[in-house]
């Protein structure tokens, strides 16, 4: 059982990280990957996130979901710091024996970061200044279904 | 009894500083109780902590509710709701 | 709406297929890989499939996938032939607005893949000769999920 | 009516070809008709074809039961329950 959970400002290798949880024989590898979209006013996002806990937190998901799918191999990695449109900002990736375990344990993960991370969006405007994104109820709707 | 704050988003910028060492009475014993407490040094203060529907916390870096102890804890971190991923 | 759907001897690369899906301003990018496994005694695997009618069937499953789930891209590369344990066999890509409709979109064409497209699988076993794989029970009940 | 017939996988091994052009008389109208029809025909199609329960078709290139209409179709294919992705 392989867990890996980075914190960085850099983008990161898709690939990489998918060769990384095939190489485990798995036979199943599952991944999601968040890429910054915006209105046509938003110029770039920026991501804050309270040092400290998060990469906790993010560990306290990953076990929990390996203790409840059978996975061999959990992958998260969220970038913080300030990141252009089209970027990728956040990759959950699973490797398992069975496609239902990863399939599932990676939607476990990326509804659970939402609403279970300390993490905040700012978008800077195009016209200038920049306003903090609103937490969605449909976040801790996904969220409940998991528990 | 003092707590390290540390303050995140709209919250850090209402309050103008990341964080502060507080010392706060004893009859403040949970997380709610503290919020109140530290509303009422004044208006950035207020703004940020006022309405208790907006805002999250965390003890010693675990999610925790407003009815949560705050008896002997070294950190207590004030923020949004969360919107990463 | 991008539906691309591929059948191919030779290996695929998963970050071409992805970038492909990311490149469409989607938000959310759901994939799923499956990998050649086997037991010890399993040397390569042998796709056979019914030329003429896979690509109608799998172009059937991304279509009904478009209709359930707000999806803008949608991509199926499977291979055909021998393939060698520890290669790419299957890659299921999805891009929506949305990351529940991508998952959820990738989670039904995997599945359905599996009962619903017109391939065989044949093991090369390491003491020579092949046998044929059974299909799996599990298969038919994850297929029901769907209806 | 002439079909062609296609076979995979065990199907086609078992039959020993992977495909032909039949001609069924007229009251084979079903696909479950045709095969027990192809079946009388030998060793090879009798152990290919007497199990319906580990056998599927498709016809003229869709998946279809073994009540299905062959009434005017073009192609008909038999193969073992599909084992992909």
């Amino acid at each position: 059982m392989t867990i890996e959970i980075r914190l960085q400002q850099e983008q990161f290798d898709v690939a990489r990280e998918l060769a990384l949880l095939e190489a485990g024989d798995a036979g199943a590898v599952a991944s999601f990957t968040g890429i910054v979209r915006g209105d046509d006013d938003v110029e770039a996002l920026e991501l804050e996130h309270y040092p400290g806990m998060t990469e906790k937190a993010l560990t306290a998901l990953a076990e929990e979901a390996s203790e409840r799918w059978a996975v061999s191999g959990l992958t998260i990695v969220h970038r913080v710091g300030k990141l252009q449109k089209g970027e990728p900002i956040v990759f959950v990736g699973t490797a398992s024996a069975h496609r239902a375990d990863a399939i599932e344990a990676m939607h476990f993960l990326i509804d659970r970061l939402k609403t279970d991370a300390p993490f905040w969006k700012r978008e800077h405007l195009t016209a200038g200044g920049a306003r903090w994104v609103e937490a969605r109820q449909a976040d801790e709707a996904a969220r409940r279904r998991w528990m | 009894m003092a707590i390290e704050m540390v303050y995140f988003a709209w919250v850090r910028e209402a309050i103008g500083r990341d964080g502060e060492t507080v010392d706060p009475p004893d009859d403040v014993t949970t997380l709610g109780a503290l919020v109140d407490w530290l509303a009422q040094r004044g208006d950035g203060y207020r703004e940020a902590l006022g309405d208790p529907d907006r805002l999250r916390g965390a003890v010693d870096q675990v999610f925790a509710p407003f009815d949560a102890s705050i008896e002997g804890v070294k950190e207590v971190a004030l923020f949004p709701p969360v919107t990463g991923g």
